[in-house]
């Protein structure tokens, strides 16, 4: 166990870094726990109304890029992959792949966030899918249709939401890294950073197959 | 009871005593169990008072067989309470096959009543006493609540939904209808009246009733009226006579029974749910029907199927 | 008992160490933020409370005696908005929680002591959203936010005062957090699980509570106000929404709620009962569980919120059931409390006065939950006073009273000083007899018919109103004297001492008011909690 | 205290099922199961989960304690959507009155 009191890295309510670390592993997951529970909301809506309007739904879904979707799914794939190798440079002690991760991880995070904004949500908004302010549809259905597109801009909203924070912190977790800041004794800060990515990508895991893939494609 | 201090309100419907016999029950278990715990403080509380600071309490930690007494006697009558309560709210929700059936709208801050005959009336429900009645209920707006206390009977009334309950006055009358689903600025003015006469009187006050035409008959005239015929009656929609209460297949498989909740999101939403073997043509009445109407309509519906009812479980 | 009474100011501890607005707004010491949640609850109490005394001023004349039903229930909305998500679920918590769990288990802080001082300032901003909810020209939804009314029919500051709610929450979230992950990791060497304190027990679950339940309220929340802005139709049955759909996202928070504001009173009640009866509890592991079963039964009752609205009656049966299963529990710690009392050496200063009193309330508080969760009598009483009645017991009898014994029964801990204890006792029994007086009428009311939320009622219902309002003023009068005696201890209180009860627990082997770093070096536990006494070599 | 290091080809190992079984789901919903295309797709998402999990997030390596956590987090999650489907999956069964005589029948 190194000596954590000479470290000026162990905060003054600890005893010792092991104490610390541990404590902030703990606290993430039990941060994700509650963020279970806030997409849990958002899902359980969702799985009552598509029982719901299963027509509509399945309609509205038709109208999403399954493509794109899972291009975006591979995407974020890879940024958890980044993610986990820059977690596993930190606990080696290796600065420079760290650095090399981290920032690949943000730029596929960024590229993430470009490709829903561009290629998605610009395309849904001018076709007129966007409820409450402009949506417009033809097709039987029309309500229940919009109300897939108010399912699916709110979670996949809050998940980019979820997004944009995540890159932000990574920003912050770069720069730490980039000042060397971190060392196989001390790598807990991208070890919860990383922690809050993976989650990320887990909900979207989930939000693909929901969204994209309702009702088939057949 | 006490005429100037009444404990309960009056016991006018079938149910009400029922109710009340389970109140009783559970106000003794109340009493009892509120008078163990004060009296047991008050006597621990007396008889082990400090004496001195140097007293030194016999320290005990605990009592197997004691906790398991006191887990075992309150879950025993939990036990006892849920069967009894459950058995009564099931039977309650159960309104009898002859129940005659009112209709009731509510409204930002009004109670709008149908009678099947064709009287409308505003904040006042006349019943016939010793006859079981039944209430089909929805919202033009918010959600409300249909409560009458002397009968021990309410029920949400929903937008979007019906919802139902029944009673069987037992006594003749003037009793309060509330609100109690708070609606909004007048919630507290969202009271009535239900007045319970007897037979022969309320035969009367339906005769003297303005009375235009039975519900049927306006759902008759709105029939002609939105041409409902042009389809259903040519065989380009299914046919509406006999379907009523009736399952129905639908274009993607499954089976629906064509109840009062279907008839209505069918003439709203006719896309919802499509009938095996036609094409989804039915344009929507969202808007064109108020919820009175909507009723009146779904009445003529039913008229339309003799005896309905009494075929189903 | 403590003999060396060291006059506080002549050393340096936790108030004086550092002065200045600064050091109160910036600092990350728990004692410190404990003390600017105890300041601002105060606040938004007297606010809640302000708006009660308005409502039943009112209901003395069937007619309304001062303002008009719009007005009315723009009160009783703020009442309940601000009670519940300012007042009542921070206040055991927020407070005690703060000052307390680090000091019961022997720690110098919070795991994290920058949140804690985030979740201070999301409350602070939260609260005043709600201040401007209400200053802007109120809301009047209750503080349910039932759809559709909310979202489509009314004209009020719905939005912010949801907004409010929402980022307390998030306070609410993160406080639970830091406690939570306080309590297993940052215990003191020889701190087991089975020595805790019962309050710590009490706290954990709770924090499961908040961590795990408030996200969905935000989730509800976020709704509504979408739903506002937009119209987008997700709880507009007209577009093919669910009105019925927000009352369960709504109710999975919010009756989990009820226990985040009584489970911290309970626990309170076993520190202040084994103290002033001189024994340790009655059945520790009974009590200990019991906390952490109603945490987790608590999350499978909301439905019994809508057994009359619309809901099926086969989900009504399976959560009545689940709701009796929750007095199980319940029942067992008013046992072990009583229990508890058995042969002990019992003496009635103030804060043992407000424990009995939450004992006694408590159960009558319970015990009508029965009513409520047996469908057959909920079909009656369903939003009448009955249920007012109820839900002021639990939270008034059971949390407030519980909150007030718990910051009597720490106060000299606190602030070094001690009250005097005549005006306490006083105090404690006013607020009972008020308390009895306005909400037992409302039982009564209840099962007459009374509606609840109705500024304008028929007039035989006037004589138990009248009885209940006279009951709110005196219970006013006795809100008021606390608040008077406890702050001029503060200056002119006698020198409390580290442990003026004689009382066992680690916070009571620091001084009063303790230094910075809590403990002068960080102890070591050899013993179970409650070591009033030599334990009992036979188990009777 | 070093966590565990997980070598760099279970990374990649992991990182390949997923894209396979990403690509898999989309698959699939080119093929005509009925109701088993929602079946197939969520058991498909919950095992990518699970493999984020294990491995990304480290939980084959971490205590008891962060298991329960994620344990708990799952088990609310079920709470709250089967209890509220319970609700609306029953609605329709609640014993709707069955009396229609028309009004003329009635009286």
């Amino acid at each position: 166990m190194p000596d954590g009191h000479a470290s000026t890295a162990l905060a003054h309510q600890f005893e010792d870094l092991e104490q610390q670390h541990e404590a902030a592993s703990l606290g993430m997951w039990v941060f994700l726990a509650t963020e279970v529970m806030f997409f849990g909301g958002l899902f359980a809506g969702y799985a009552i109304y598509r029982n719901l309007h299963p027509a509509g739904f399945a309609a509205g879904s038709h109208l999403l890029n399954v493509t794109i979707g899972a291009l975006n799914t591979a995407v974020l794939i890879c940024s958890s992959l980044t993610m986990a190798l820059a977690v596993r440079a930190a606990q080696l002690g290796r600065k420079k792949p760290l650095v090399t991760f981290l920032i690949l991880t943000m730029l596929l995070g960024l590229a993430f966030i470009v490709i829903k904004l561009t290629l998605e949500w610009r395309h849904d908004y001018l076709e007129g899918f966007a409820p409450g302010l402009n949506f417009t549809f033809a097709g039987p259905n029309a309500k229940s249709v919009e109300l897939f597109f108010v399912f699916y801009f709110l979670m996949t909203g809050v998940h980019a939401a979820h997004m944009v924070v995540g890159v932000g912190v990574l920003a912050m977790v770069l720069a730490m890294a980039w000042k060397g800041r971190f060392s196989p004794e001390r790598y807990n800060t991208v070890e919860t950073v990383g922690l809050y990515w993976h989650f990320i990508d887990i909900i979207w895991i989930f939000l693909f197959p929901l969204l994209y893939l309702i009702g088939g494609r057949y | 009871m006490w005429q100037g201090f009444p404990l309960r309100p009056d016991q006018a419907s079938t149910i009400a005593q029922g109710v009340d016999h389970l109140y009783y029950f559970l106000t003794a278990i109340d009493l009892f169990f509120t008078a163990v715990i004060f009296l047991t403080i008050f006597y621990f509380a007396i008889r082990y008072r400090r004496r001195s600071e140097k007293d030194q309490p016999t320290q005990i930690e605990g009592n197997i067989p004691l906790e398991l007494l006191w887990t075992l006697i309150p879950l025993g009558l939990v036990t006892i309470t849920f069967l009894w309560g459950t058995s009564l709210f099931v039977q309650n929700a159960r309104p009898p096959a002859a129940a005659a059936e009112i209709f009731v709208v509510g409204k930002q801050w009004m109670w709008k009543i149908q009678h099947p005959e064709g009287i409308e009336e505003i904040n006042e429900l006349h019943v016939p006493v010793n006859r079981a009645v039944k209430l089909t209920m929805t919202s033009e707006d918010v959600i409300h609540d249909f409560s009458v206390p002397a009968f021990r009977i309410k029920k949400d009334v929903v937008p979007g939904m019906y919802t139902s309950e029944w009673f069987e006055a037992t006594k003749t009358g003037t009793f309060h209808l509330f609100c109690d689903q708070y609606c909004g600025t007048n919630h507290a003015l969202m009271k009535g009246e239900v007045i319970v006469m007897e037979p022969a009187a309320y035969e009367q006050w339906l005769s003297g009733g303005v009375r235009g035409e039975t519900m049927t008959q306006a759902g008759a005239k709105l029939y002609d009226q939105l041409a409902c015929i042009t389809c259903h009656g040519t065989g380009k929609g299914p046919p509406l006579s006999g379907i009523y209460n009736r399952p129905v297949k639908l274009s993607d498989g499954t089976t629906v029974t064509a109840d009062d909740a279907y008839l209505r999101e069918s003439i709203l939403v006719p896309s919802a749910k499509i009938v095996e073997g036609y094409p989804p043509i039915m344009p929507t009445y969202k808007g064109q029907v108020t919820e009175e109407q909507l009723l009146q309509l779904i009445a003529y519906i039913r008229s339309l199927t003799p005896q309905a009812g009494k075929t189903d479980k | 008992m403590a003999t060396a009474a060291v006059n506080p100011d002549t050393r340096v501890h936790y108030l004086n160490a550092d002065y200045g607005i600064k050091s109160w707004l910036l600092t990350t010491d728990h004692k410190r933020i404990a003390l600017l949640y105890l300041a601002s609850i105060t606040m938004f109490f007297f606010v809640g409370g302000a708006a009660a005394v308005l409502m039943r001023l009112n209901l003395i004349e069937p007619n309304g005696a001062l303002v008009e039903p719009a007005t009315y229930n723009k009160l009783f909305s703020m009442h309940g908005i601000v009670m519940i998500f300012f007042f009542l679920i921070p206040s055991i918590p927020a407070v005690l929680g703060n000052f307390l769990v680090p000091m019961m288990i022997g720690a110098r802080d919070l795991a994290f002591p920058r949140l804690n001082l985030l979740s201070w300032y999301l409350y602070m901003t939260g609260g005043i959203l709600a201040l401007y909810a209400v200053i802007g020209g109120g809301v009047d939804t209750g503080w349910t936010f039932y759809t559709p009314l909310s979202t489509t029919y009314v004209n009020t500051n719905v939005i912010s005062a949801a907004l409010g709610a929402f980022v307390a929450g998030f306070s609410s979230i993160l406080t639970g957090l830091n406690f939570i992950v306080t309590i297993h990791k940052m215990r003191a060497p020889g701190m087991t699980w089975f020595r805790m304190p019962l309050f710590l027990w009490a706290i954990y679950s709770t924090s499961i509570i908040q961590i795990l339940g408030t996200p969905v309220l935000a989730i509800a929340l976020t709704l509504v106000a979408l739903e506002r802005l937009f119209h987008v139709g997700v709880f507009d049955p007209a577009v093919g929404g669910d009105p019925i759909l927000f009352q369960h996202l709504f109710w999975f928070y919010s009756h989990p709620a009820v226990y985040i504001m009584i489970l911290p009173s309970m626990g309170v009640i076993s520190e202040i009962v084994t103290c002033f009866a001189k024994k340790r509890i009655f059945g520790y592991s009974f009590v200990a569980f019991s906390s952490v079963a109603i945490a987790v039964i608590s999350f499978l009752v909301w439905g019994h919120h809508m057994f009359v609205s619309g809901q099926s009656i086969y989900a009504g049966i399976i959560f009545s059931a689940l709701s009796f299963a929750v007095a199980i529990p319940s029942a067992i710690k008013v046992f072990n409390w009583t229990a508890t009392l058995y042969k002990g050496s019992i003496s009635y200063d103030a804060p043992m006065l407000y424990a009995l009193g939450f004992i006694g309330l408590f159960t009558m508080g319970g015990l009508t939950g029965l009513f409520l969760a047996t469908l057959a009598t909920d079909q009656h009483l369903h939003d009448t006073y009955f249920v007012v009645g109820h839900f002021h017991y639990i939270m008034v009898g059971g949390a407030v009273m519980g909150y007030l014994g718990g910051i009597h029964f720490w106060w000299p801990k606190i602030t070094g000083r001690l009250y005097p204890d005549g005006w306490a006792r006083l105090a404690a029994a006013i607020i009972f007899v008020g308390f009895n007086l306005t909400f037992f009428p409302q039982y009564l009311l209840g099962y007459l018919g009374m509606p609840r939320r109705y500024a304008i009622y028929p007039p035989e219902f006037q004589v138990l109103n009248v009885m209940s309002s006279a009951g709110a003023s005196i219970q006013g009068v006795g809100y008021l004297i606390p608040l008077i005696y406890l702050i001029w201890s503060i200056r002119y209180g006698p020198v409390a001492g580290p442990n003026p009860w004689g009382a066992k627990g680690l916070e009571w082997e620091t001084p009063s008011p303790p230094p910075t770093e809590n403990f002068k070096e960080l102890p070591v536990v050899t013993e179970e909690a409650y070591a009033y006494g030599e334990k009992e070599t036979h188990v009777a | 205290m070093l966590g565990h290091v997980v070598p760099k080809s279970t990374y990649f190992l992991i990182f390949g099922s997923l894209l396979a079984l990403t690509a898999l789901t989309t698959g699939m919903a080119y093929v005509d199961l009925g109701q088993w295309n929602t079946i197939v797709a969520l058991v498909i998402a919950c095992s990518k989960a699970t493999l984020v999990v294990l491995f990304f997030m480290h939980v084959r390596w971490s205590t008891h304690l962060m298991r329960v956590v994620l344990l708990s987090a799952l088990l609310w999650l079920a709470i709250l959507i089967s209890l509220t489907t319970t609700d609306f999956f029953s609605r329709g069964w609640t014993p709707v009155p069955q009396s229609w005589e028309s009004s003329e029948v009635v009286r």
